[in-house]
C-alpha cells in the first residue's frame, strides 16, 4: 500500500500507452480498466496517508537534492482521491458517450462482415481515427499527469508536469477536429506555453539563488530575497495564466466549452486544480516569507472580479456550455479568495489561516464534482437535443429530470448552499473572513453565492417551463451517462454532510501545522 | 503559412503599454538578477560526488539518465503526446507519403544519397559519445529525424511506409519502452527508476536508443502530420 | 560587471522582448516564434547558471539537464502549436486568432 | 440499539428515503408512490407518537449527534418545543398527501412534486429537530431550495416569476442568516439551543456586535416568516398548486421562520441577554405592525388564495409578537399560535382547492351561495374562519387569549390594541366570505337548471376528508386545550422551560 503513490502514476500511463498501442474498439476496454485500477489506488494511496501520514518517496533511490523525490501530503492525497472519484465517473460515462459519437462516425457497414470495421481498421488501406479511440489514451495520460503534478516535490519536475497536463489537455481538446476546438485549443496551448515559461524562468531564478529544486528544501531555507520576490512572482503569474483568474482567463471559456462533454468536465473540474494547487503549495510553503499582505490582498480582488465579471457572464451566455464554463472563471476566483484569508493579514499564528486553507481545498472539491456533474449534464442534453441553447430547453425538464435534479445538486454546491460540499468550503472560508475581520471579503463571498443562483435558476427555470412549442422528440442517451451526472452531483451533496473526515486528512502534512492545536472551536 | 488577409499589429496604444510593461518586467528580472549571488556551486558537488554510481561519465547525461530520470522520462510522454496530439488533427491513422509530383533531379539525388549515411553515422556517434561528453539521445534523434525528413523532402518514401501499427510503436518506443524497464525492476523490489550499478549503463544505452528512434519519428511526425491538403475530411461530429 | 551578470541581463532583457513580441504580434506564428524564443531566454539563463556554478572545470550539470529537458519540452509545444496553426489556417485561412467576437 | 440516537434520524429518512426512491418512478406509477408516500408519512406520525410519548411521559430524551466539521456537530434533538413543530409537520403531512393525491390525479410530473414535496417535509422536520445553529440553518437552507420546484411547479410565466421572487427572497435570506450564525459562532464557538441561552457571556465585551447579529438573525428569519418588509414572496408563491400552498406556505416555509424566531429568542440568547440588550421592541413592533399591515391587504384582495396569503402574513406574525414579549403567557400564546395557526390555515386552503378544482372558483365575489351545494366543505371553510378571528372555543380563541394575558403580564398593552384590532379585521374579511357562502344567491349560471343549483355536490372525499379532518383538529384543539397532550399543555411546558431557567 505505501508504493499506491508509485502505482498511481503508472497504472494510468500503462493502460493509456497500451489503449495507445492497440487503439479501436479494446481501447476503451483497456481504457475503462485503467480508470478503475486508478480509482482503486488513488483510494488507497488516500488511506495510506490517512493512516500512516505523509508519504515521501526517493525516485531512482537518489536523495534529494541529487534526486527528485515525490511527497504525498494530506493535501495531494485530499486532490488525488477527488480525481480518482471525479474521473472513474468520468470515464464510465465516456465509454457511452464515445461509444455513440464512434458509431456515427463509423463509415456505412463494410459489405464484408468479416472487415473489423469497429476497430477504427481498415477500408482499402486507410485506417480511422475515431474520437472515442483516441480519447483513452489521452484521457489516461491527463490523468496520469495530474497525479505526477499532485506528487512531485520537484519545482522543475513540476514543470514538466505541467506541460505534460496541458498538452493532453490540449490534444483532447481538439478530439473532433473542429475549427471551433481547434482555435480554442491553439489559444489555449498558446497560454499554457506563456505560463509555462514565466514559471520557468521563477524556477530558474529559485535555482540561481536557492541551488535546489526539492521543495521540502526549499521551505526549510525561508527564502526572502528580491530575487525569490521575483520568481514567486513569476511562477505565480504563469499559474494563474493557467489556473485562468481572471483577467487571465480569457482563454478558458472557449477552451472548456468548445471539447467534447467528457473532456471539458475533466477541464473544469480537474485540470484548472492543477495549476491552482501548485500555486497554493508553492505560495504557502516557499514563498510564505517572502509574500507580502498587499500581493495577497490583490491576489484576491482579482478572485473577487473573477467571482463578478465570470457571473454575470454566465448569466448572459446564449449557450449551456458556455455557461458552465463561465462559471468555472467565476468558480475559481473563490478559490483564490482563500489566498488573502491564508495569508499573513493579521497575525500570522491565527487559527483563521487554516480554516481559510481548507475552506478553500474543501470548495475545490465540491467544484470538482459539481463541474463535472455538470458539463456531462450539457452533453447528456447536447447529444439528446442536438443543442445546448439555453432559451430552447423549455419543457425538457420533463424529460430529463435525473439531469436537470443533478444540474440542480450541482449548482446548490456551487452556491454554497446547505446541505452541500460547497456549502462546507462556503462555510469555513466565511469564518475566516469574519474571524479575520476581512468584511469585504465576506460581502464577495456571500455575493457571489447569490450570483451563482442567478444563472442555476436560469437554466432550471427555462427547463421547468411549460413546453409550448412541438419538439422533435430527442435522441435517446445512454442510461449510464445519466447515472454518472448524477452520482457526481450526488457525491458533491454527499461530502457535504460529513466534512469531518475530509477536513482531518487535509491537516496531514499542512502548512499550517503550528496552527492546528488553535482551532478549539 | 502566408498571410493573405494581412491585419495589422496592435495599435499604438497597446504598443505602448507593452514597451512599458516589457520595460518593467525586464527592471524587475534585472533587480533580482542583480541581487543573485556571482558565486555559487548549486549542486555540482552534489552530482561529482556521486557520478561513479551513475553508470555514466558524462555529468548532464547522469543526471538525464539517472539522477533525474524522473524528469527525462516525463518529458519524453511530453514529446509523445505533441505527436500524438498532432495525429488526433487527422483522420487517417497513417501518415501520407509525399505527393510523388517532383523528381529529385541528379544534385539533389546525389546529396541524399551522401547525407543520409552520414547522418545516420551521425548520429549513432552522437548518441555514443553521450555516456562522457555532449551528445545524447535527444541530439541523436535529432540528427536521425532531419534524415527522414530529408528523404522525405526529396521524393523518396520515409515514414509514409510505416504501418499504423509501426507508427505507433515507434512513437510509443522511449517511453514506453523506459517505463517497461522501469516498471520491471520496480515489481522485483528495486525502487522506481532505479538502476542495479552493474546495468546502469546498458540499461541507459537501451534507454537512449530507443529515446533516440522515438525522437526522431515523433519529430517526423510532427512535421507531416499537420499537412494542410490532406485535412478534406474537415470537422467532424456535428455541431459541438 | 561579472561575466555572469552579463548574460543574465541578456536573458532577461531577451525575455521582456519576447513578452513584448507575443503581446503586440497578431501572426500565430510570430506568437509561436516569440514563446520559443522566450524559452531560449530562460535556457540562456539556466546555461549561464550552469557555468557560475562550476567547481573545478566542471560546469553544473543540473541546469545543463534542465536545459535539455526544457528544450526537448518546448520543441513538443511549439511543434504541436505549429501544427494546429497550420490545421486552423488550412480550416479558416487565417493567420491569426479570431473569435466569433472577433477578440484575438 | 440506542433508539435515542436513532429515532430522530429515522425521523428524518421516513421522507427523505420515499422523496429518493419516488425521483427514480415514472409518473405512471401511482399505487407504488403514493404506497410510498402514505407509508413514509405513517411511518413518520408512529415516530412522533412514540417521542412524543417518551418525552412528555416517561423524560427521555432523544439526541443524535453527528460530526460534521472540524469539532462542530449536527445535532438533532427531541424536546417538548420541537416536539410541536414534529408533531404539527407530522399530522399535517399526512393529511396533506392525501389531499395531494387527490388533488394532483391526472396532472402531468408527479414524480417530481411529491419527490420535492417529501423532501420539504424531511426539511421541516429537520428544522424542527435541530439542536444547534449550523443544523437549523443546513435544514432552513434545504427548505428553501426543495420549495422551488414546487412554486414553478406548473411551468407558468407567472409560476417562473413567483418563483424568482421566492428566491430572491429566501435566498437572500439565507445569506443574512448565515452571516448572522457565523459572526456568532466566531465569537461564541459553537452555538446549540438551550432554553435560557448560552450566550450571556459575551454582553460585556460585545454588545453592539450582539445587536447586529440579533438583527441579521431575525432578518434571516423574518424572510420566511413574512415579516413585513420581508413578506412580498408570500402572496406571489400562492401560484402553486394547492397542496403547496396548504402544507408549505401555511405551515412548513413561514412556520420555519416562526420557529425560528422563538429559537434565537429563548434559545440562543434567552431572557435575559434579550431584555438586556433591548431588541425585543423593535420585533415586536415589527410583528404588530404586520398583523396589522397583512390584515389590511388581506381586506383588499378578492382572490381567495391571496387573501388567505394576507391573512398568513398577519397571523404568523402572532407568534413572534408573541415571542417579543417574554412573559410566561404570552410564550404558551406564541408557541400554541405555531400549531393552531398552522392547522386553522391549512384547512382554509384545502377548502380554497376544492373551491378552486370543484368550481373553479378563485375569487371570492363567486363564492356566494357555494354552501348550498357543497355545505361540508363550507363548514370546515367557516370552522378554520372562525377559529383565525378567535371565536371560543376554538384554537385560535386559546391563541389569541394567551396572547391577550402575556401583553398585560408584560405592561404592553398596545399589543391588546393590535389583537383586537386584528381580530375585527380578521372578521371583516373573513365573516363575508362565510355569510356568502351559505346565505348568498348561487351564482347565476345559464346552463344550470335551478334545481341543480341546490343540489349537494361535494367534492371527492380524497380532497373533502384532509379539509374535515383539519377543521375537526382545530375544534378539538380548542375544546380539549385542557387535556395534558394537547398543543396548549405541550407549549405550557415549551414556557415553563424557558421561564425557569436562570
Amino acid at each position: 500500500m505505501s508504493l499506491a503513490g508509485i502505482w498511481v502514476i503508472l497504472i494510468p500511463l500503462i493502460c493509456g500507452l497500451a489503449a495507445f498501442a492497440v487503439g479501436g474498439r479494446s481501447a476503451r476496454v483497456i481504457g475503462l480498466i485503467g480508470a478503475g485500477l486508478t480509482f482503486l489506488l488513488s483510494g488507497l494511496l488516500v488511506l495510506h496517508v490517512w493512516q500512516s501520514g505523509v508519504w515521501i518517496y526517493q525516485l531512482g533511490g537518489w536523495d534529494v537534492p541529487l534526486g527528485i523525490s515525490l511527497r504525498a501530503d494530506g493535501l495531494s492525497a485530499f486532490l488525488i482521491g477527488m480525481t480518482g472519484a471525479v474521473g472513474l465517473g468520468i470515464s464510465l460515462y465516456a465509454v457511452r458517450y464515445f461509444e455513440d459519437e464512434d458509431e456515427a462516425l463509423t463509415p456505412d457497414p463494410s459489405p464484408d462482415p468479416s472487415a473489423p470495421l469497429r476497430t477504427g481498421a481498415g477500408r482499402g488501406g486507410t485506417e480511422v481515427w475515431l474520437p472515442g479511440t483516441s480519447y483513452w489514451p489521452l484521457w489516461m495520460l491527463l490523468w496520469a499527469s495530474l497525479n505526477v503534478l499532485f506528487l512531485s516535490n520537484d519545482i522543475f519536475n513540476l514543470y514538466v508536469g505541467l506541460e505534460l497536463l496541458t498538452l493532453a489537455s490540449v490534444a483532447l481538446i481538439i478530439l473532433q477536429r473542429e475549427q471551433a476546438a481547434i482555435v480554442a485549443g491553439l489559444r489555449y496551448l498558446l497560454a499554457a506555453f506563456l505560463g509555462s515559461m514565466a514559471y520557468l524562468l521563477g524556477v530558474a531564478l529559485i535555482y540561481a539563488d536557492a541551488g535546489v529544486l526539492d521543495l521540502g528544501l526549499l521551505a526549510d531555507a525561508e527564502l526572502t530575497g528580491t530575487a525569490t520576490q521575483v520568481a514567486g512572482g513569476l511562477m505565480a503569474v504563469g499559474l494563474l495564466l493557467k489556473a485562468a483568474l481572471f483577467p487571465l482567463h480569457f482563454w478558458l471559456p472557449a477552451a472548456h466549452s468548445s471539447a467534447p462533454a467528457p473532456v471539458s468536465a475533466a477541464l473544469s473540474a480537474l485540470v484548472v486544480k492543477g495549476a491552482f494547487y501548485l500555486l497554493i503549495r508553492l505560495w504557502f510553503e516557499v514563498f510564505e516569507s517572502a509574500g507580502t499582505v498587499s500581493v495577497e490582498q490583490m491576489i484576491g480582488a482579482l478572485g473577487a472580479v473573477a467571482i463578478v465579471v465570470g457571473s454575470f457572464q454566465a448569466i448572459r451566455q446564449a449557450r449551456l456550455k458556455l455557461m458552465i464554463a463561465y462559471s468555472t472563471v467565476a468558480q475559481v476566483g473563490y478559490l483564490f479568495i482563500m489566498i488573502p484569508l491564508a495569508g499573513s493579514f493579521g497575525d500570522p499564528e491565527a487559527s483563521w489561516r487554516f480554516e481559510a486553507w481548507t475552506g478553500g481545498l474543501y470548495h475545490a472539491l465540491s467544484h470538482g464534482f459539481a463541474k463535472a456533474s455538470m458539463f456531462l449534464a450539457a452533453g447528456v442534453l447536447l447529444s439528446a437535443l442536438g443543442h445546448d441553447r439555453v432559451w430552447h430547453l423549455a419543457g425538457s425538464a420533463s424529460r430529463f429530470p435525473v439531469i436537470y435534479l443533478s444540474f440542480g445538486i450541482a449548482g446548490m454546491s456551487l452556491m454554497g448552499l446547505p446541505p452541500s460540499a460547497g456549502f462546507v468550503g462556503k462555510w469555513l472560508m466565511l469564518r475566516s473572513a469574519v474571524e479575520s475581520g476581512q468584511w469585504w471579503w465576506v460581502v464577495i463571498l456571500l455575493v457571489g453565492g447569490l450570483l451563482t443562483a442567478g444563472y442555476v435558476a436560469i437554466v432550471l427555470s427555462q427547463a421547468i417551463q411549460h413546453d409550448v412549442e412541438e419538439h422533435t422528440e430527442p435522441h435517446p442517451v445512454p442510461k449510464l451517462m445519466t447515472v454518472m451526472v448524477f452520482a457526481l452531483a450526488a457525491m458533491s451533496l454527499l461530502l457535504g454532510l460529513r466534512a469531518a473526515e475530509p477536513l482531518e486528512l487535509l491537516e496531514i502534512g499542512a502548512p499550517f501545522q503550528t496552527l492546528m492545536s488553535m482551532v478549539e472551536d | 503559412m502566408e498571410n493573405r488577409d494581412p491585419i495589422p499589429d496592435s495599435g499604438p496604444i497597446v504598443r505602448v503599454l507593452s514597451i512599458i510593461l516589457g520595460l518593467a518586467l525586464f527592471g524587475i528580472l534585472a533587480t533580482a538578477v542583480l541581487e543573485l549571488d556571482v558565486e555559487a556551486t548549486g549542486l555540482t558537488d552534489t552530482v561529482m560526488e556521486r557520478i561513479g554510481e551513475s553508470g555514466v561519465d558524462h555529468p548532464p547525461t547522469a543526471v538525464l539518465l539517472n539522477f533525474r530520470a524522473y524528469d527525462t522520462w516525463l518529458e519524453v510522454a511530453v514529446l509523445l503526446l505533441a505527436a500524438w496530439g498532432a495525429l488526433v488533427l487527422r483522420q487517417a491513422t497513417r501518415l501520407p507519403e509525399q505527393p510523388a509530383a517532383r523528381s529529385p533531379g541528379p544534385v539533389l539525388d546525389w546529396l541524399v544519397r551522401m547525407l543520409i549515411p552520414l547522418a545516420i553515422v551521425t548520429g549513432v556517434y552522437l548518441l555514443w559519445r553521450g555516456t562522457d561528453a555532449p551528445g545524447g539521445a535527444f541530439q541523436a534523434g535529432g540528427v536521425i529525424g532531419a534524415a527522414l525528413l530529408l528523404l522525405r523532402l526529396s521524393g523518396y518514401r520515409s515514414i509514409g511506409l510505416f504501418s499504423a501499427a509501426w507508427l505507433r510503436g515507434s512513437l510509443l518506443a522511449g517511453f514506453a519502452g523506459f517505463m517497461a524497464i522501469a516498471t520491471l525492476l520496480f515489481i522485483t523490489g528495486w525502487t522506481f527508476l532505479e538502476y542495479p550499478p552493474a546495468w546502469a549503463g546498458l540499461i541507459i544505452v537501451i534507454v537512449e536508443l530507443l529515446i533516440t528512434w522515438s525522437v526522431a519519428v515523433s519529430f517526423v511526425a510532427l512535421f507531416v502530420a499537420a499537412r494542410p491538403d490532406d485535412s478534406a475530411s474537415g470537422p467532424v461530429g456535428g455541431e459541438r | 560587471m561579472s561575466e555572469f551578470l552579463i548574460y543574465a541581463l541578456v536573458a532577461a532583457a531577451l525575455f521582456a522582448i519576447c513578452l513584448h513580441g507575443i503581446i503586440t504580434r497578431r501572426h500565430i506564428l510570430r506568437k509561436i516564434l516569440a514563446l520559443n524564443m522566450m524559452g531560449s531566454a530562460v535556457f540562456l539563463l539556466l546555461i549561464t547558471i550552469a557555468e557560475r556554478n562550476q567547481v573545478d572545470g566542471v560546469a553544473d550539470p543540473v541546469p545543463h539537464a534542465m536545459v535539455l529537458t526544457g528544450i526537448v519540452v518546448a520543441v513538443s509545444a511549439t511543434a504541436f502549436a505549429l501544427a494546429l496553426a497550420r490545421r486552423y489556417h488550412a480550416q479558416t485561412g487565417h493567420t491569426e486568432l479570431h473569435d466569433e467576437d472577433g477578440s484575438t | 440499539m440506542d433508539w435515542g440516537f436513532w429515532l430522530p434520524q429515522i425521523m428524518l429518512f421516513s421522507s427523505l428515503i420515499p422523496a429518493l426512491v419516488i425521483f427514480l418512478l415514472r409518473d405512471e406509477q401511482f399505487w407504488l408512490r403514493t404506497s410510498l408516500n402514505l407509508g413514509g408519512s405513517a411511518v413518520k406520525l408512529v415516530l412522533a407518537g412514540i417521542m412524543a410519548w417518551g418525552v412528555l411521559a416517561e423524560g427521555r430524551t432523544y439526541e443524535a449527534s453527528l460530526p460534521f466539521l472540524h469539532n462542530q456537530e449536527l445535532v438533532l434533538r427531541v424536546e417538548p418545543l420541537s416536539l410541536m413543530l414534529v408533531g404539527l409537520s407530522s399530522v399535517l403531512w399526512f393529511i396533506t398527501t392525501i389531499y395531494a393525491i387527490g388533488y394532483l390525479e391526472n396532472s402531468p410530473n408527479r414524480t417530481r412534486f411529491f419527490g420535492f414535496f417529501s423532501l420539504c417535509v424531511t426539511a421541516t422536520i429537520g428544522i424542527a429537530l435541530a439542536g444547534n445553529l449550523i443544523t437549523f440553518l443546513i435544514f432552513y437552507e434545504m427548505l428553501s431550495v426543495v420549495t422551488y420546484p414546487l412554486v414553478v411547479h406548473r411551468g407558468t410565466p407567472a409560476a417562473l416569476a413567483a418563483g424568482r421572487t421566492y428566491l430572491l427572497y429566501t435566498l437572500g435570506g439565507g445569506v443574512l442568516l448565515l452571516l448572522g450564525i457565523i459572526w456568532l459562532q466566531v465569537l461564541a464557538g459553537p452555538v446549540s439551543f438551550e432554553p435560557g441561552g448560552t450566550i450571556d457571556f459575551l454582553l460585556d465585551d460585545h454588545r453592539t456586535e450582539l445587536t447586529v447579529i440579533f438583527g441579521l438573525l431575525i432578518a434571516g428569519l423574518g424572510v420566511k416568516a413574512a415579516i413585513v418588509p420581508l413578506h412580498r414572496w408570500l402572496p406571489e408563491a400562492m401560484i402553486a398548486p394547492a397542496p403547496v400552498s396548504a402544507l408549505l406556505h401555511a405551515v412548513a416555509v413561514v412556520k420555519a421562520g416562526a420557529y425560528g424566531i422563538v429559537r434565537v429568542v429563548y434559545d440562543v440568547y434567552g431572557l435575559e441577554l434579550s431584555n438586556q440588550l433591548n431588541v425585543l421592541l423593535p420585533l415586536a413592533l415589527f410583528a404588530g405592525f404586520t398583523i396589522i399591515y397583512g390584515s389590511v391587504r388581506a381586506l383588499g384582495e378578492f382572490d381567495l388564495k391571496r387573501r388567505l396569503a394576507y391573512s398568513t402574513v398577519s397571523q404568523v406574525s402572532y407568534i413572534a409578537l408573541g415571542t417579543a414579549l417574554l412573559g410566561p403567557a404570552a410564550t404558551v400564546g406564541a408557541t400554541v399560535h405555531l400549531i393552531h395557526q398552522g392547522i386553522m390555515k391549512i384547512t382554509l386552503f384545502f377548502c380554497a382547492g376544492v373551491f378552486a378544482e370543484a368550481r373553479h372558483i378563485h375569487d371570492i365575489r363567486e363564492m356566494s351561495g357555494v354552501g348550498r351545494s357543497m355545505p361540508l366543505t363550507m363548514s370546515a371553510f367557516t370552522l378554520g374562519a372562525f377559529g383565525m378571528i378567535g371565536v371560543p372555543p376554538l384554537a385560535g380563541f386559546v391563541s389569541k387569549w394567551y396572547l391577550g394575558i402575556g401583553s398585560l403580564e408584560s405592561n404592553a398593552p398596545w399589543v391588546i390594541v393590535i389583537l383586537v384590532a386584528s381580530s375585527v379585521m380578521n372578521a371583516a374579511y373573513f365573516l363575508p366570505i362565510v355569510y356568502k357562502g351559505w346565505f348568498g344567491e348561487p351564482h347565476e349560471e345559464i346552463d344550470v337548471v335551478e334545481a341543480e343549483r341546490f343540489q349537494v355536490a361535494e367534492a371527492p372525499w380524497s380532497l373533502l376528508g384532509p379539509a374535515l379532518a383539519t377543521a375537526g383538529i382545530s375544534l378539538l384543539a380548542g375544546l380539549l386545550a385542557a387535556w395534558a397532550y394537547s398543543p396548549l399543555s405541550l407549549a405550557e411546558i415549551v414556557a415553563n422551560q424557558r421561564m425557569i431557567s436562570p
